[in-house]
């Protein structure tokens, strides 16, 4: 493994997480990098799907907007955003949603509204919903990508956005939802996944020379752990040229 | 029929204060041009409805012309926060900014409900979600058949849509393609529709991807070459991303935006900003 | 993916006794090939879908392989009656004929739901018909917002679909283009699809019009020239308006048609009806 | 004029109705003959849309079916069948609907669906309703263009497939129905308008060389006619060269 950034270590843990995936709806940010990156390693056939309305796009560089030109002119078929909201996302036909969030609890619900900031000074507003709380709903299955910090991973969210697990495990199924729901959230410091109890988020991995005590101290919950943390296997030299051939592009 | 008209006739025609304007553009043929002619003309009082209000409603909304944004994702795509938009929402500055706050999937649906002539629409949508309980224009269905239990949501009709696209003809027949986004559905939610135009061509030949608005449905066409920039129009233009990356710094500051929509938009009859 | 099949090895593979099959073409692209292996295989007790059912229904009908038909407009376009539909639903021959009947707009509607993976949908519809009393797949909704009635109907969900396009790549993935009616929706909504082509080419160039199926989404590709004769496959072949002209004196007798299905269906692996 | 038949007079007279239409929403027969003869005479610039997805369709020779190849070559745009109905029809933007009908009562309700052959058989089936109900009650206003018989123009229909003015005046309002309704119906022996009290249909005009009663004992209800029963204009040489080359062609 050459060096490489916890941004790197989050990108390429996020794209491996696509290993199964045959089509990922993919939000803007780390999680269109992640998904790309999979196209270029681990999963050349992935179909990428941007709410912009591209259906199975291969942009030869990353990029900056969810509906820059390389989408539609490399998509197998572009179609309307209304089409991709209703016929696409909410049927359920997609394996993998793919989200950045501002805020995170530990069952993986996701904020992107506002940020109280105390009773002196009026919230922090965020750009809102997007196609976020329908991809967290409908996809198979749902993965985040989001750097660690007790800014990002609350204890309580100050607005439910899109829904993970809700208060745990069942709310899923109560609420009639379709997916599974979130599965994975991948930081720079590890990843956690569902416990199958109770499906609140444990670390089960960290990234080499990570302890789980950093990402304790970076967790705004008392962060559990499975029985056994595993480490993330280094990223390989194709990983990082891969990654790093994307960015620079 | 279509009317050819230039844009600051077709503005001051079909946009009045207190007017709800829809100006549509899923990144790709977002309609600035006819943005900075609002600001150009005072338009204000305006309720805007976008999924995704991007750097061209930070202007109108900085601008003070704005009372209410019915929107899905307010962000600069690929950079960060549109500050006016934030400061109107936290600060009141220059005035306060009512909300009605959406998904994409809910904002598409309330444009085809519009499109479709029906009063609302029906989603698998904002379950669990704390959106539901901020908005009025978000409820519940039951499905007759199933009883199952389903979001639905209001229509949009808008007073005015405003879409740019690649061409029209002389009869006002309009195509575009690449990625269209909403603005079939917004255009015909509309009660009257302007769209500004790279070029105006003798005959449309059908294009792949192609969306065409027949004439009799477009109120005014404007001949506008760049009208979508910084946003781009595939077959002749590419998006300014640095434009986006620049706006940034100039709209965290009061001072800076106001320079900048003066020497930009105000004074200058927009060909800076194009 | 798709598998790319011979297609009696689709439609053996794909279609079962009992199954709920839609066979989608608003005159253009309809999947007679397809229809005639299903009567070769003898695949019976099935129930129908389409909303124009046309000489391809007709043969199956009058095969005595299908025992419900849900659709909007049963007749031989621009020529008169569907004999063999006619016959079974007066006189219950071969067997009676189940009907669930609606509007065009009804049956669009009803795809439209099964391709959103939405219970019913919603339309303003059989109001002042005699059509909703004679349903159970159609209800009314009241908007949540104003207090209006509409209709609802349930949504469409066939086992399979079967469509006839222009164009498949290796992969699986089609295109057709020119009216493309339903077809869309009818393959979205279904459980499994089963694509017949013109032709498989080594890449799909998009066209004017195109309407492309990615391949994750297709099960079933076969390769079949000619096979929506007599109907026709724009940039391929014109409507075969004689055959439909010939189609009614045949129809209207059972004996001719029992001899016109031996000869030219079953005893021909559907040479003639090519 | 030059003789011309029946069917000439009522197609002829049919184009004509379309005078101040700017768009038209075609029934396949009858309907799509005098909408495509208008477009050859009075009308030029007549959008005409067909329910298989056409838009502003220019055919040159008459389209045995709805669906036939040119009416999308010489299109606008073609759109798919439920964007048709939910945008293009449903919304009430286009101006006239033009259909034709198995039986017709004197509201100018329509059945397309069976005819009851009294009590030892069964009904005579017919195709159903196409898109004919929604036609009836979304477009600005309906033109029905039929053979005059006892056999069509019935005292009560065995089924209603698409509204007229359902049992009379005020009915459409109490139904919520968007377009006026049925304003004329032009058969082979002369026009029926509705009364403007009470919507019944009564005879307004004759074509030439027919006789009031004769359209009464075509009419299988006590047929009235407005306090003038006009004649109709016959044939111009143009408008029936117009319908000879177009139903040749």
């Amino acid at each position: 493994m050459s060096d490489c950034t916890p941004d790197e270590l989050m990108t390429v843990n996020a794209a491996r997480a696509l290993a199964g995936a045959r089509t990922c709806f993919v939000g803007i940010g780390l999680p269109s990098t992640a998904a790309n990156l999979a196209r270029h390693t681990i999963r050349p056939d992935l179909v990428l799907i941007y709410e912009s309305g591209a259906l199975g796009a291969k942009p030869t560089r990353l990029p900056l907007s969810i509906g820059d030109g390389e989408l539609a002119e490399t998509a197998d078929a572009v179609v309307s955003v209304p089409e991709m909201f209703n016929y696409w996302l909410q049927t359920g036909r997609i394996d993998v949603g793919f989200l950045g969030a501002a805020q995170l609890d530990r069952f993986a619900n996701i904020n992107t509204t506002f940020v109280d900031r105390g009773p002196d000074r009026p919230p922090s507003r965020l750009p809102g919903a997007g196609g976020a709380p329908e991809i967290a709903a409908n996809c198979g299955e749902v993965l985040i990508v989001l750097r660690h910090s007790t800014r990002n991973f609350v204890d309580k969210l100050h607005f439910i956005t899109s829904i993970g697990h809700g208060s745990g495990r069942g709310d899923r199924e109560r609420l009639g939802l379709r997916g599974r729901g979130p599965v994975a959230v991948i930081t720079d410091l590890g990843i956690l996944r569902p416990d199958p109890e109770t499906s609140e988020f444990v670390l089960t991995d960290v990234h080499p020379g990570v302890t789980v005590d950093r990402a304790r101290a970076a967790t705004g919950w008392p962060l559990r752990t499975a029985g056994h943390v595993g480490t993330t296997e280094p990223p390989s030299d194709h990983e990082l040229a891969a990654l790093r051939a994307l960015t620079a592009a | 029929m279509t009317e050819i008209r230039t844009l600051p006739e077709a503005v001051a025609e079909l946009i009045h204060d207190g007017d709800t304007v829809a100006m549509e553009g899923f990144t790709h043929l977002i309609p600035f041009a006819a943005g900075h002619e609002i600001i150009r003309q005072g338009i204000t009082d305006l309720t805007l409805i976008r999924m995704t209000p991007d750097v061209i409603y930070d202007q109108l909304i900085g601008a003070g012309l704005v009372k209410k944004l019915i929107f899905s994702w307010g962000g600069n795509p690929g950079v960060g926060s549109l500050h006016r938009f934030r400061d109107a929402v936290e600060n009141g500055w220059p005035r306060p900014l009512e909300l009605d706050e959406h998904s994409h999937a809910g904002m598409a649906n309330r444009y085809v409900a519009g499109a479709s002539g029906l009063p609302f629409a029906v989603l698998r949508g904002y379950r669990g979600t704390d959106l539901a309980g901020r908005s009025d224009t978000i409820s519940t269905v039951t499905c007759p058949f199933t009883g199952e239990e389903l979001a639905a949501v209001a229509a949009l009709n808008p007073d005015v849509t405003v879409i740019h696209a690649q061409q029209a003809d002389r009869d006002g027949n309009v195509q575009m393609w690449g990625l269209t986004g909403v603005q079939k559905e917004a255009a015909l939610a509309a009660e009257r529709v302007l769209v500004t135009v790279e070029e105006i061509v003798d005959e449309l030949s059908p294009r792949p991807g192609g969306v065409v608005l027949p004439g009799w449905v477009v109120t005014a066409v404007a001949r506008v070459p760049g009208g979508a920039h910084p946003s781009y129009t595939a077959g002749y233009s590419v998006r300014d991303n640095d434009f986006y990356q620049a706006w940034d710094p100039i709209s965290r500051d009061r001072d800076k935006f106001t320079a900048w929509v003066q020497a930009n938009i105000l004074a200058s009859e927009g060909v800076l900003s194009r």
